[in-house]
Formats: C-alpha cells, sequence, structure tokens
C-alpha cells in the first residue's frame, strides 16, 4: 500500500520551475532514497511535499488524504513530517524544548505521554542522553543532527523525510544515523531519504528514485540502479567507460 | 610563486572550519579542491578573495599579501571568482552582467558617466564589444537581452563565468562551475575550462564532478574536515586510500561496494 | 528608420509644448503646480539613483532640500551673497554634508541605514529650529531676493518654469546617460548583488556613496530653487514628513526608472490638488486628513500589490514567495556558517 | 549622435525662449476678477489640518457662518458672496499652490489667511506679486513689516508685542523685577519669547532664565526645576496645549511658588480642561471674547462681542475662540472694503489701509500706512483662572 | 545648582524613560517574532489613549474604559496584520518598513477626523498631591507607569521562558522555516506579535495619559523615541529595550537641563547614530540574557 503518492509535481522559483512535474511513491514502511545532484530539485520536491512551497501543478496523497495545497500545519498533524537540510535546530532552545516542540501538534492531549514518546526518542539517540537540559546550539554537528531528527520523531510520523542528513558529518556519525534510519523502518515508520551522499542512501534504502533537472528521470531498487547506465549518465553525468573515476563521486 | 596559501585557518564558532590548509598553485596550470560536503571548500575560496578575513594564516598572490584586502581589491589585483549559490546580477540583462563583469577595463567615473564626456560612449562600445565576445564563446547569444533570472540554472552557471572572464582576471577561482549542468553542457564546460587554460589563465576550481576534475585538473587538493588530506595529480589521488575512504566513508557492509564502482 | 524619426518628432512636439505651455495655461496656479512638481522632481530624481540604483534608502532627504534651501537664504539675507554664488553654495553644501556622513552611514544596512537617515534627517530640522539668528530660528527666514542671472530676473512664475524646465531636462539626460553607463550599471548590480558586485572589482562602499552625494546634490538644487521661488522659508517643510514624501514620490512612480520619479511626484501632487477640490464636494466639512489618509492608503496598497511601482520598469520583477524564502533559506545558512 | 544634437538643440531652444520670454511680459489680469457678474468672490487659507488645524477650524466655522448670515442679509450691495475656503495643510508650500489657486481658478477679490505664522508668511510673495489684498490671522509682526515691502498685507490678530506688553505691565504693577520665561520651541513661541525680552527690557524687569520645551513634550519638570533653583520671581509661558497644560501641571508638581503669567494661547477651554485644578490662579492676558460677559457694559466692544458668542455657540454648540474672532474681524473688515469701494484690488487695499474705529473681535482697529495691524494694548485684558474659569482682573 | 535639582531630574527621567522603555519593549516584541519595525506603534499608543477618553468621557469607568481601549487597540493590530502585513510577508525589509510609515499615516489622519486636533486627558489612576522625595516631586500615575512598565516585563519573561506556547514563539524567532515544519503556524504568531503590540501600546497610552494627555498626533514623537530606546538596547533584547528606554529619558532630561532643551532630542538621535555605527547590535548586547 502507498503511503504517499505524487502526481505530476510542479514548482516554480520566481519564474524558474524547480519541479517539471514529478511523479513517484512511497510504499508504507519503505525507505526510499531520492537522488540528485546538487540544484536537480530535490530539496524543493521535500518542500512542496511539507506545505513549505507552493506547487503550481500536480497532486499529493498522503496516506489516502490529499495534501497539495494545504498549510504545513494540516500536513504535521496528517504525520508527514520533514527534517530539513541544515539541521534548523532551534539553536537557543534546550534539547528538551527542541524536543517537545517537535510534538507541537500534539501538545494539548496528554502530556506524560509526551514524555514518554521523549524517551524513547532518546534511546534511539542515546548519544542525546544526558544532555537534554543542554542548549542546542553547542552540541557538536553530528548530535544536532540526531536531535532534528528526534525531533522530527517527536512528531508521532507516519512518513519521515529527512533531506541531506549526512551533510558535513564523520562517516561514523553518518553510519549510526543510517543504523537508526533503519531502527525506525523496522518501527514501521516510512521514510524518504534524499542525499547526495550515494553511497550512504544505497545502504539503507529499499527504493531510489533519481531527480535530475526537476523531474523523476529513473526508479528502482538500488542494486539495479547501480547497473543502470542511464543513472551513471544522469546522476553521476558520466559513462561507464570512465569507471575507475566515477567512484571519486562516491 | 603565483599563488601561495600557508597555514589559512579559521573557525566558525565549532561547526565549521579550516585548519592550516596550505598549498601553491602554479602560473597557468589548472588547480582543483575537492572533499566531501562541508569540508571547507566554498570556505577556503571565501578566504582567499576577502569575503571573510582568516584567523590565522595568509596567502599571497604574485607576491603580494591578500590578507586584510577586501574583495574588491582582490578583484583588482587579478583573481576574480564564481559562486556556488549563483550571484547573478538577476535584474540586469546578460549583456549587461557580463559587461559589469569588465567594469575593471573601464576608467570613466562616475560624473564623466552622468555628463557623457567624450569618451564615455567609445569605452562602452569597447567593453560591449568584448563582452558579446565573451558571451557568444560562451554560446549565451541568443539570451543577451533577457533579464539574468528569466534564464535556466544551466545557462545562469555559463553566464556567471563569462562574467569574470569579461574581466581577464589572471587568477580564476570557479566554486562547482558543473553543478546543475546536464552531461552536455558540463563536457562542453570542461572543454572550456581546457582551452581557458591554454588561453593562459590560471583556474582553480572547486567541484563535485569528478570527471570533469579527472579530466581538466593539473593538480588536486583533497580537503576533509577542514584539512588537507591529499594532494598530486588525478592519478595520485584517484589512488589514495584516505581519500577513498572520506568519500565513501568506511567499507563496511555495503553489497555493492565491491563490484564495478571501485 | 521611421521609428527612430517618430521618437524624435515625439521629442520636438513635447519640447514645443513645454514651451507654449506657459502662454496655454494662462494659469499661475497651474505654472506653480509644474513648478513644484519639477522642484520635487529634481529631489526624488536624486532619491531615485540612490533607492532603485544603488538599493540604498534615506529616510532623511528633506535634510538635503533645507539645506539647500538654507544656503540660499542664509547666504542672501545675512551675508549678501550674490543670488549665483549662493545658489552654487546651495547645490555644493548638501553635497559636501552628504559625503561626510555618507561613508559611515553607509555601512549600515536595511533598516538600520533607514533608521540613521531617518535620525540624521531629523537632526538636520532640529538644527534649522536651533539654529538662533542664522537660520532664524522656528520663525524661518524672510526676504530671500529673486534670483538674478545676468539680466534675467526670476520674480514670475512663468520663468521658474522654465528653469525649472531646463533643470530637469539636464537631469533627466544626466541620469539617462548614468542608466548607461558603467556606473549606472554598477549601481544596479549592487543592488541586485553586492557581494557578487565586490567580487567584480566594484568598490560598493565608494560607488553608494557617490550615489548618495549625487542625490545629496540633486536635493540641494531643488531646495535652492525652493527658497528662490517662495522667498520664505522656515523649517517646518523640511521635516521627516517631507523626507517620508519623498520617499513615497520615489517609490509609488517605480524605483530604478528614469521616469518614476516625474511620474510619482505628479501623482502625488495632482492627486492633493484634486482631492483638495474633490473631497469637499463630498464631505463639506473635510480637511486636508482624508487627503492624508488617502496618501497613505495608496502608499500602502502601492507597496502590497505593485512594490516595483507605477511606471513599468522592466527590471523589477517580482519575486514570489518561495524564492524569496529560498533566499531566507541560503542566507540562513550563511549566517550558521559564520 | 545624431540623437545627441537633437537634445541639444532643444535644449538651446528652450533656453532661447526662456530668455525671450524673459524680455516679454504678461498682460495684467487684475480687473478681470471685479467683473464676475453677480457674485463677489472671496477666498480663505486656512490651517484646517496638520499641526495648526485647532487654529484653523473656528476661524473656518467662523467664515462660513458670516458667509451665510451675510448673504441671507442679501450680500454687500445685493451682491452675493462667493466664499472659497482652501486648507493648507499647515504647510508653506501647500499655502503658496493654495493662494494661486484662488486668484487664478475663483478670481478672488481679496484673500483671508493663514491661521499661522509661518503659512502667512510663505504667502506674502504672490500677494504681494499678484496685487490681492491678504488678511492674515496669525500673530507674528514680520506679516506686516516692514509695511513697504507688505503693501497687499493685513493682519487681525493682536502682535506678540501687545501680549508681551500687556504680561509684562502686568507683572510690573505687582512688583515683579526678576521673571523667567518659558516658552514652546516653534514659530509662535520664538514670536513670543522674542517680545517678552524685548517687553521686559522696556519695562526694566531681568530676565534670570530663559528656556524652552517642545511641542510634543511630555514632561517639562526639568526646565522648572532649573527655575525653581534660580531667583525668578515670576514665570511667563508661551505656550499653547497641550504642553501648556502639562506644564501647568507640572508647576503644581514641583511646588513651583512663584506666580506663573501665561501667553493668550491658553485661552480655550481645553486649557481648562487638561490643566484641572493645576489651572487655578494661573493669569493670562486675553482678546475680550473669552471674557465678553465680564465685561463692563461700557466697553466699546462688548455688544460684537455678545453677539458673535451668542450666534457662534447658536449655531456650533461651542463658544467661540479668539482665533474664530480673527476670521470674524477680517471678514467684516473685508465686507466694509468692498462696501466702500467695490471690487476692485486696489481699491480695497486703499480702504483696508484707511480703516479707522473699525469695533471688532480682537480690539478696535485703526489701520494706517505704517501701521496694518491697528490694534494696542486697550485690546487685551487680563484675567485669572478660578474654579476653571476665566475671571476678569478689574 | 543643587541636588534635589539632579534628583528631580532623574525622577522626571526615569518617568519619562519608562514611557520610552514601553513602547520600545512592543516594538522590539514585533521584531522577534516578525522580523518587521513596526512604525506604526506610536500610533497605537496614541488610538489607545485616544480610545480611552472617549469611552471615559461617555460614562465608563477607568478600568473599564481601560479594558476597552486594550482590545479595541488589540484587535486593530491584527487587522493591520491581516490586511497589510499578512499579504506581504515576504518583501524586503524596506518594503515593509514603508508600509507601516503608510499605516501610521492612515492612522494618524482618522484619528484626526475622529479626535481632531483637542487634547484629552484622563483622571490620575490614584488621587492625591505628587509625593514629595528629598526635595524632588513624583508624580503618583510615574509609580503606574513604572508598575505597568514590570509587569509587561515579568509577563513577556514568563510567557517567554517558562510557557509552552512561549517557547513556541522563540522557535519560529530563531528559525521561522523549522518552526513551520514542526505545525507552528508563523503567521498566527505574526498576527499574535500584532496584537500583543497592540494591547501593549494601547496599555501604554492610557497609563501615560494621565502625565502627558492624549493627541492625535501623540504617536510619532513617542514611537521615534521607542525606536531610539529599542536600538539603544539592542532591536532584539527585551532587557535591552527596557534599560535602553530608561536610559534614553534620563539622557533626554539631563540635557534639557544642564546643556539645552531645545538640543534635547538632538541629544537623543545622536545617541541612536553613534549607537547605529558602532554598536548597532545595541549597547546593552549580549550581556542582559537571551533574546524573547
Amino acid at each position: 500500500m502507498n503511503i504517499l503518492d505524487v502526481n505530476g509535481l510542479k514548482v516554480f522559483h520566481g519564474h524558474a520551475q524547480a519541479l517539471r512535474g514529478v511523479t513517484f511513491h512511497a510504499r508504507k514502511g519503505e525507505i526510499v532514497a531520492v537522488l540528485g545532484a546538487n540544484g536537480a530539485g530535490k530539496s524543493t520536491l521535500l518542500g512542496a511535499l511539507s506545505g513549505i512551497y507552493n506547487a503550481k501543478a500536480g497532486e499529493v496523497v498522503f496516506n489516502g488524504k490529499p495534501i497539495n495545497r494545504r498549510t504545513s500545519g494540516y500536513i504535521v498533524k496528517q504525520g508527514l513530517i520533514l527534517v530539513p537540510e541544515h539541521r534548523q535546530i532551534f539553536n537557543t532552545l534546550t534539547v528538551q524544548d527542541n524536543l517537545l516542540l517537535g510534538a507541537f501538534h500534539r501538545y494539548n492531549k496528554d502530556k506524560s505521554i509526551l514524555y514518554e514518546d521523549m524517551e524513547r526518542v532518546l534511546e534511539t539517540f542515546p548519544a542525546l542522553q544526558g544532555k537534554e537540559q543542554q542548549t542546542a546550539g553547542i552540541l557538536s554537528g553530528g548530535l544536532q543532527q540526531m536531535l532534528a531528527i528526534g525531533r522530527g520523531l517527536m512528531a508521532n510520523p507516519k512518513l519521515l523525510m529527512l533531506d541531506e542528513p549526512s551533510i558535513g558529518l564523520a562517516p561514523m556519525v553518518v553510519a549510526e544515523i543510517m543504523t537508526a534510519l533503519r531502527k525506525l523502518r523496522e518501527d514501521g515508520t516510512s521514510i524518504i531519504l534524499v542525499e547526495q551522499n550515494a553511497a550512504a542512501a544505497f545502504k539503507v534504502a529499499d527504493r531510489a528514485i533519481v531527480i535530475e533537472r526537476g523531474q523523476v528521470v529513473i526508479s528502482g531498487k538500488p542494486g539495479e540502479l547501480v547497473n543502470d547506465e542511464r543513472v551513471q549518465q544522469a546522476y553521476l553525468g558520466r559513462t561507464r567507460d570512465q569507471a575507475g573515476t566515477v567512484a571519486m563521486a562516491l | 610563486m603565483f599563488l601561495e596559501v600557508s597555514g589559512l585557518t579559521k573557525h566558525f564558532g565549532g561547526v565549521m572550519a579550516v585548519e592550516h590548509i596550505k598549498f601553491n598553485v602554479n602560473k597557468g596550470e589548472i588547480f582543483a579542491l575537492i572533499g566531501p560536503n562541508g569540508a571547507g571548500k566554498t570556505t577556503v575560496f571565501n578566504l582567499l578573495t576577502g569575503m571573510i578575513p582568516p584567523d590565522e594564516g595568509g596567502a599571497k598572490f604574485k607576491g603580494k599579501n591578500l590578507v586584510g584586502l577586501k574583495p574588491y581589491q582582490i578583484r583588482n589585483i587579478g583573481i576574480a571568482r564564481t559562486f556556488q549559490n549563483l550571484q547573478l546580477f538577476n535584474s540586469l540583462s546578460v549583456l549587461e552582467n557580463v559587461m559589469v563583469g569588465a567594469y575593471l577595463s573601464g576608467r570613466k567615473g562616475f560624473i564623466q558617466s552622468l555628463l557623457r564626456l567624450s569618451g564615455v560612449a567609445a569605452e562602452e562600445e569597447q567593453v560591449r564589444k568584448k563582452s558579446l565576445e565573451v558571451i557568444e564563446e560562451l554560446g549565451l547569444g541568443k539570451d543577451i537581452n533577457n533579464p539574468a533570472s528569466v534564464l535556466p540554472f544551466g545557462k545562469q552557471r555559463l553566464l556567471e563565468i563569462a562574467r569574470v572572464l569579461a574581466g581577464s582576471p589572471e587568477l580564476l577561482f570557479l566554486d562547482e562551475p558543473a553543478s546543475g549542468l546536464n552531461v552536455g553542457e558540463t563536457k562542453k564546460l570542461a572543454n572550456y575550462l581546457k582551452k581557458l587554460k591554454k588561453d593562459g589563465f590560471t583556474l582553480v576550481l572547486v567541484e563535485h564532478d569528478m570527471e570533469t576534475v579527472m579530466n581538466v585538473a593539473d593538480r588536486i587538493l583533497v580537503l576533509n574536515f577542514g584539512t588537507v588530506i591529499a594532494e598530486g595529480t588525478p592519478e595520485e589521488i584517484q589512488r589514495n586510500d584516505e581519500v577513498k575512504k572520506a568519500y565513501l566513508g568506511e567499507e563496511d557492509q555495503y553489497e555493492y561496494s565491491g563490484c564495478k564502482w571501485s | 528608420m521611421p521609428r527612430e524619426s517618430l521618437k524624435y518628432l515625439l521629442i520636438a512636439a513635447a519640447s514645443i509644448g513645454f514651451v507654449i505651455l506657459p502662454f496655454v495655461l494662462e494659469s499661475n496656479y497651474l505654472l506653480s503646480i509644474l513648478i513644484i512638481i519639477g522642484i520635487y522632481t529634481l529631489v526624488v530624481e536624486g532619491l531615485g539613483v540612490l533607492m532603485g540604483y544603488a538599493g540604498q534608502v534615506s529616510f532623511g532627504q528633506a535634510a538635503f532640500f533645507g539645506i539647500g534651501a538654507y544656503a540660499v537664504a542664509i547666504l542672501t539675507t545675512r551675508y549678501s551673497w550674490g543670488t549665483i554664488p549662493a545658489f552654487l553654495a546651495a547645490i555644493v553644501l548638501p553635497a559636501l554634508v552628504a559625503a561626510v556622513i555618507g561613508r559611515p552611514t553607509l555601512k549600515l544596512k536595511e533598516h538600520y541605514l533607514a533608521l540613521a537617515t531617518l535620525a540624521i534627517g531629523i537632526l538636520v530640522h532640529i538644527f534649522f529650529n536651533e539654529g538662533g539668528e542664522l537660520t532664524g530660528g522656528p520663525s524661518g527666514l524672510t526676504g530671500i531676493p529673486y534670483l538674478k542671472i545676468g539680466g534675467l530676473v526670476f520674480d514670475q512664475d512663468y520663468k521658474f518654469y522654465y528653469l525649472i524646465g531646463v533643470f530637469v531636462l539636464l537631469v533627466f539626460l544626466g541620469v539617462r546617460n548614468l542608466d548607461r553607463s558603467r556606473i549606472g550599471r554598477s549601481l544596479r548590480a549592487i543592488r541586485d548583488s553586492e557581494v557578487a558586485a565586490e567580487a567584480n572589482g566594484i568598490n560598493s562602499a565608494a560607488l553608494k556613496l557617490k550615489a548618495f552625494v549625487f542625490s545629496a546634490f540633486l536635493a540641494g538644487l531643488g531646495g535652492g530653487i525652493y527658497a528662490y521661488y517662495i522667498t520664505f522659508i522656515s523649517p517646518a517643510p523640511f521635516n521627516f514628513n517631507m523626507s517620508i514624501q519623498f520617499v513615497i514620490m520615489a517609490v509609488i512612480g517605480g524605483l530604478g526608472t528614469i521616469w518614476g520619479p516625474l511620474l510619482g511626484v505628479s501623482l502625488m501632487v495632482a492627486l492633493g490638488e484634486v482631492l483638495r477640490w474633490l473631497v469637499p464636494l463630498f464631505i463639506p466639512n473635510a480637511g486636508g486628513e482624508y487627503q492624508i489618509i488617502f496618501y497613505g492608503l495608496i502608499l500602502v496598497l502601492t507597496m502590497i500589490f505593485k512594490p516595483e511601482g507605477l511606471s513599468t520598469g522592466w527590471r523589477k520583477k517580482t519575486v514570489s514567495d518561495s524564492e524569496e524564502q529560498e533566499q531566507k533559506k541560503e542566507n540562513l545558512t550563511v549566517s550558521i556558517r559564520r | 549622435m545624431v540623437r545627441r544634437i537633437i537634445v541639444l538643440s532643444i535644449s538651446i531652444l528652450t533656453l532661447l525662449t526662456l530668455v525671450f520670454a524673459g524680455g516679454c511680459s504678461k498682460q495684467d489680469n487684475t480687473d478681470s476678477a471685479s467683473k464676475s457678474g453677480e457674485t463677489i468672490n472671496l477666498g480663505a487659507v486656512l490651517d484646517i489640518s496638520g499641526s495648526s488645524s485647532s487654529l484653523g477650524i473656528p476661524e473656518r466655522d467662523t467664515l462660513r457662518m458670516l458667509a451665510d448670515q451675510l448673504n441671507a442679509k442679501g450680500g454687500i450691495n445685493g451682491r452675493q458672496v462667493k466664499l472659497t475656503i482652501l486648507d493648507n495643510k499647515s504647510e508653506e508650500t501647500e499655502g503658496v499652490l493654495a493662494v494661486k489657486r484662488l486668484i487664478d481658478q475663483e478670481n478672488v477679490v481679496a484673500i483671508i489667511g493663514s491661521s499661522a505664522s509661518g503659512t502667512s508668511l510663505a504667502m506674502v510673495d504672490t500677494v504681494q506679486k499678484e496685487g490681492v489684498p491678504l488678511i492674515s490671522l496669525a500673530t507674528n509682526s514680520k506679516i506686516v513689516e516692514p509695511v513697504s515691502e507688505r503693501k497687499w498685507v493685513f493682519k487681525m490678530a493682536q502682535s506678540d508685542e501687545l501680549i508681551a506688553n500687556s504680561m509684562i505691565k502686568y507683572a510690573k504693577s505687582k512688583g515683579i523685577q526678576k521673571t523667567a520665561i518659558l516658552y514652546m520651541n516653534n514659530a509662535y513661541g520664538d514670536g513670543g519669547q522674542k517680545a517678552l525680552n524685548q517687553a521686559a527690557a522696556d519695562n526694566g524687569i531681568s530676565v534670570v532664565l530663559l528656556d524652552k520645551f517642545e511641542a510634543t513634550d511630555k514632561d517639562m519638570s526639568a526646565q522648572l526645576a532649573k527655575i525653581k533653583n534660580s531667583d525668578a520671581q515670576a514665570v511667563m509661558v508661551w505656550a499653547i496645549p497641550p504642553s501648556a497644560s502639562i506644564v501647568t501641571r507640572n508647576y503644581r508638581e514641583i511646588a513651583l511658588n512663584i506666580p506663573m503669567i501665561h501667553s493668550h494661547g491658553i485661552a480655550n477651554q481645553n486649557f481648562l480642561d487638561l490643566a484641572g485644578d493645576a489651572a487655578n490662579g494661573i493669569e493670562f492676558p486675553v482678546g475680550k471674547i473669552v471674557v465678553a460677559a465680564q465685561l463692563p457694559d461700557n466697553d466699546p466692544q462688548k455688544q460684537v462681542l455678545m453677539s458673535y458668542t451668542t450666534d457662534f455657540t447658536a449655531k456650533y454648540n461651542t463658544p467661540p475662540s479668539t482665533f474664530g474672532g480673527h476670521a470674524w474681524d477680517a471678514f467684516y473688515m473685508l465686507v466694509n472694503a468692498i462696501n466702500e469701494s467695490g471690487t476692485d484690488r486696489a481699491k480695497i487695499r486703499d480702504s483696508l489701509e484707511k480703516t479707522k474705529n473699525f469695533v471688532g473681535i480682537s480690539g478696535v482697529f485703526n489701520m494706517s500706512e505704517t501701521n496694518h495691524n491697528g490694534l494696542d494694548d486697550s485690546c487685551m485684558a487680563m484675567v485669572n483662572v478660578t474654579d476653571s474659569k476665566w475671571v476678569l482682573i478689574k | 545648582m543643587h541636588v534635589n535639582l539632579y534628583l528631580q531630574f532623574l525622577i522626571s527621567g526615569l518617568t519619562l524613560g519608562s514611557i520610552y522603555a514601553l513602547i520600545a519593549l512592543a516594538i522590539v516584541t514585533i521584531y522577534n517574532i516578525t522580523g518587521i519595525l513596526n512604525m506604526a506603534q506610536g500610533e497605537f499608543v496614541a488610538l489607545g489613549a485616544l480610545t480611552a477618553c472617549t469611552f471615559y468621557s461617555a460614562g465608563f469607568s477607568l478600568p473599564a474604559s481601560f479594558l476597552i481601549s486594550v482590545v479595541i487597540i488589540a484587535i486593530v493590530g491584527a487587522l493591520i496584520e491581516r490586511l497589510a502585513i499578512n499579504p506581504v510577508r515576504n518583501a524586503s525589509s524596506i518594503t515593509l518598513i514603508i508600509i507601516t510609515i503608510g499605516l501610521s499615516i492612515i492612522i494618524r489622519g482618522l484619528a484626526l477626523l475622529i479626535w481632531g486636533t483637542n487634547p484629552y486627558s484622563l483622571p490620575a489612576f490614584t488621587q492625591g498631591g505628587p509625593l514629595q522625595v528629598f526635595g524632588a516631586a513624583i508624580n503618583p500615575q510615574s509609580i503606574w507607569v513604572f508598575g505597568l512598565l514590570i509587569v509587561t516585563v515579568t509577563g513577556l519573561f514568563v510567557f517567554m521562558e517558562k510557557t509552552y506556547w512561549g517557547k513556541a514563539v522563540r522557535a519560529c524567532v530563531i528559525n521561522r522555516m523549522a518552526a513551520k515544519l514542526m505545525g507552528i503556524n508563523p503567521d498566527i504568531l505574526s498576527l499574535m506579535a500584532f496584537v500583543i503590540s497592540g494591547a501593549l501600546g494601547a496599555a501604554a497610552g492610557v497609563f501615560i495619559t494621565p502625565i502627558t494627555l492624549a493627541t492625535y498626533d501623540m504617536g510619532f514623537a513617542l514611537g521615534l523615541k521607542g525606536f531610539v530606546a529599542a536600538i539603544i538596547g539592542g532591536i532584539n533584547n527585551v532587557g535591552g529595550a527596557i534599560i535602553g528606554g530608561l536610559l534614553l529619558g534620563v539622557l533626554e532630561v539631563f540635557g534639557a537641563g544642564l546643556i539645552s532643551s531645545g538640543l534635547k532630542d538632538a541629544i537623543a538621535l545622536i545617541v541612536l547614530i553613534i549607537v547605529l555605527l558602532f554598536r548597532p547590535q545595541g549597547i546593552i548586547g549580549v550581556v542582559i540574557g537571551r533574546k524573547v
């Protein structure tokens, strides 16, 4: 069953068309990797799905409900959560406040549940334990990324979208985050993962789509994609006869 | 030494930093700076072009110290740059953008321009001609009167390159010139970069597109977490284990890593 | 080329129209409106270069306008200068003041710059009030002589009309020259991206300063003519409200265009006169307060629906929400990095 | 290149025309004003909105009332009066435009206005050039002086000198030798301050402290505290509400135990409302309109004052102010002049200059070739605020 | 010159300063939440004061007039946000400044239309003469104003630091986009900011009217001083706004008392320019805790 169906999504940034009709879907409980070069439109896609950008055309159905043209508040309530690029945590608030704010849309309900959920998040990212009262801005990059994901989890996401969580992080930390993502999928959360770091993404993804110049040019399982000549052309901008140098891109 | 960078250091309150970067660029070569996202490549560019001041260390261009100079002063002594996040003059036409790039080849000031004193028109015409040449060369000829903002992304990239070229700099910093370009455009760009080298320009690039880098660069400097992890010719870099690790992470259970990709 | 010659025909017709207009109108009232429009156009044209080209705002332009006017008034009444030297001083003095205060002030960005220029404007206004004997204090200075150029005495409206007409024409030509020059291009480049302008060798601070001085120069010119025209000045017309009016005129006309300032000034002045006549027909007890409300409304509505101004400038384009946010996001990442 | 030549030649052509036009002069059209059929066109430029609107509004109301009354009674010599009132928004430039419009578009025979000194002064040059009689309602004596350069300009309000004299003479009669002066920092206060200093010097009173406050200031304790620390025996204040009210309240708060003598600027109900109890005991000179009912029956102005008060109160449900009184004076002095000499602008001017013993609201006017105000000390009355009411000091 | 003269200056300065501080507080609140410099803030004060005067003279009690006025101006704030600010949320800061200037012109015009040029007054909240302290007089109303300042600051502090909603507001201030991704609607917060600043402006207006009286054009001068105070303190710093306001008030009164009454506004503006040029983050900077 599809948790997300995107059909012909078009987004403009001013006069420049950033998305030229993106169509893809995500199934319940799978990790979909969205790949593409800088400026291909990955972040715009996530922004449009979460209501930050308005789509000019196209249809988005999430969990059976149409969500295009809805406010981000509504989308968050439905359980579609974006962990944005560059973490975007609330620097001057404490770790705990950051996490609690993640649950903004359900704060009015039973508060004890929130604190239980917070415990669960801290279990997912043990590195954050004991730092609840620290100011978020002074955490290391890796911890900030974990906090950003944890904040997203506090919203009880049905589908969690992550925008380049590995950026600027050491390989060890990236591995830790990827492990956490795998665990989340096992717990039943669907995930969309936008990555430039294709190697890291392929390690965890069930499926991947490749975006080039605002369009999905290809989709499939990582194993298929790696061997697909079109992927190498589109995403990596090279032909197979230069396989030696291709490795450098990853 | 043409460009000499020594011990360049910059901290940004923890997260991003550049530590003791040291390298030299020879006249007439193409020098590439590579590294994973967030490795500090753009920071190095920003430090060298006066956008941000370094905490420590220095840089010399043809013996002149670059530290403490403002961006326009650095441009004045012959160093030009492009931007990773395009910084075009969006409301200006393509031609005007390129003509601004040729700013330094003009001499007429505010009052002369205001009164259109003799020589202003001639100078304008000269700059215009030169700019048109550059525009043609980069294949933007059809768009000269369009505002820069309406160009497709790929052309915007080329426009930025055209703009700096119009000013005939000696040393060119290009920040990810190929990003956002399609295969054909990237190929053309690579050839063009080689031509520039032949024409006597010295180029320093930051680039993700390894094909282009390996194809055009004479020497490569690899950064990771703000420090230099390798320096050498493309061949040397491709063989360097440290570099592979930086890009791919630990070679763990990734099932495809063994196949065609490495 | 026929199109070109049509253009010249139009220019010629407009010139003839301009020349014979006073004889057609035969009304000092209408002429005086045109004169006031001309005076304001000079000031707003300068402000337009500053705001529309260099992308810098000034909420203190009335101060330069006032310095020009006071230079004429003080030098002619207190120091018995000739009218032409005093007129020259009215142009040079504001430019000098701008050159001195501009360097530190223009380092400020956006609303800081707005507040600083506003503060400077009010400070100068205070100086006019507190200048004692020199400025005549709050009561102002009377007895400004008529401008004399050779044997020509500017004592009639139609003479001022021609005088202003010539100056406005010259300023138009100048701004048009500037627009099509290396300097005008660079100014617009600074407005679009100061970082990139610097990276292309433009000393943005110096160029912005020149635009600021130029705007003060034109404001002084307008002020000098104003003093000779009204022959009495007090601090009142050079207050913050006037500065705001200048900004309104520049913005409504359309920034970054040559004709925008004339359009903006004409609209605002004409609107004032039309409302003065129109409103009492509907609301007998109405005074200028309705007009003030109208000004405010027009300003707000223009900024909401057509922030690029009413004249159709091809270069200014609306920036959509998403693009703006994209930019903000980028700024944000930059600021995080710093 | 061709383009530049054309543009250049146009500029030269324009310049030539300018020089040529400078030689000719425009035909005189002053008499066209008087030919306009049955109605007589009068104009007024008042500060109806903006900073001086508290002056302009009662003036406008008075003028409207008087014009209606006059027309109902058949106008001047059977000709109806058309009064055009324009608002200058308290701005000088607007005032100039308005006065030109009255002359050109409305063909008025004479103009009343403006309400404030700055706006009046700005209009002077135009009426002098055009030869139109102007009757200003503002105080500044520069409006009509030097008379040789103000041939066409008259003024209804008592000059600052008159009021200052009344204040200083009153203080002198109370035995005060040292005074402090506090004034509002605008054209109004500045003019008053100068007159007060002059009057004090003339009467041998020394000014031990001279200080000011802004019209928008909210607290004048600092200035008053300084006065408290000086050896002044009285404090003279030249201001209008609200700052005049605030200064009076502050004066009570810091318990400054010397007399406070205000100018005529506080002669309105507003001052009393705002200052409350603090106003009791304040003394000030005022035009007689304010205390009309208390005047002795033999006062020459009493009858005029009472009838204006009655009419105005009946129509607008509020007692008239001194400003409205200036408008009354201007209107009737003008009507008298037109009555006498018709609608020729120059003749009206001459008649105005010859006005003698005109019993008005602000006093009894005697114009002359050297005096275009025509008032003397006798037009002022000293009053005292008692129980929030004005009481004439006999 | 006696000591009590300086004491009088100080007391007058603090009274004036707390008025400025109240306005600066509202300006800073809007700026922090929306990034907009609200040039119409002074107009809220004038509107609040005049509205209360009208209701008071219509026979309502003083507290009732106060409440009605605060509610009405809060609604005015909300309307302004919805009609004029929200449609152009993403415009440049200069555009927004010009819009708020336009709004202040409209409000002033309307106020002139409704209330005319006459000043209005309200009675002091507590009767009785001024308190005498070492020969200096304190107007009891000043104590009320000071009280309002303290209550407002405390209220804001508790709200921002201790409540979940306050943290949501701070989150929005720190990172608008991220807050949006949490489902926090910045539009609502922007609306809230204008409501608060309308209410705060009105409250300030009512509290100061017994001292300053109320006129339709009182807003401009007060708003300007509020800005100067906010900038001196650091435009995004609540603590700074208060210190900036008090400092400005004291500076003005001492300037008027010791240098020249005519130049006291000049002193304030010169301080503003110096601060802008040399310490645009405000003289208080980060010393006084975090920004709201």
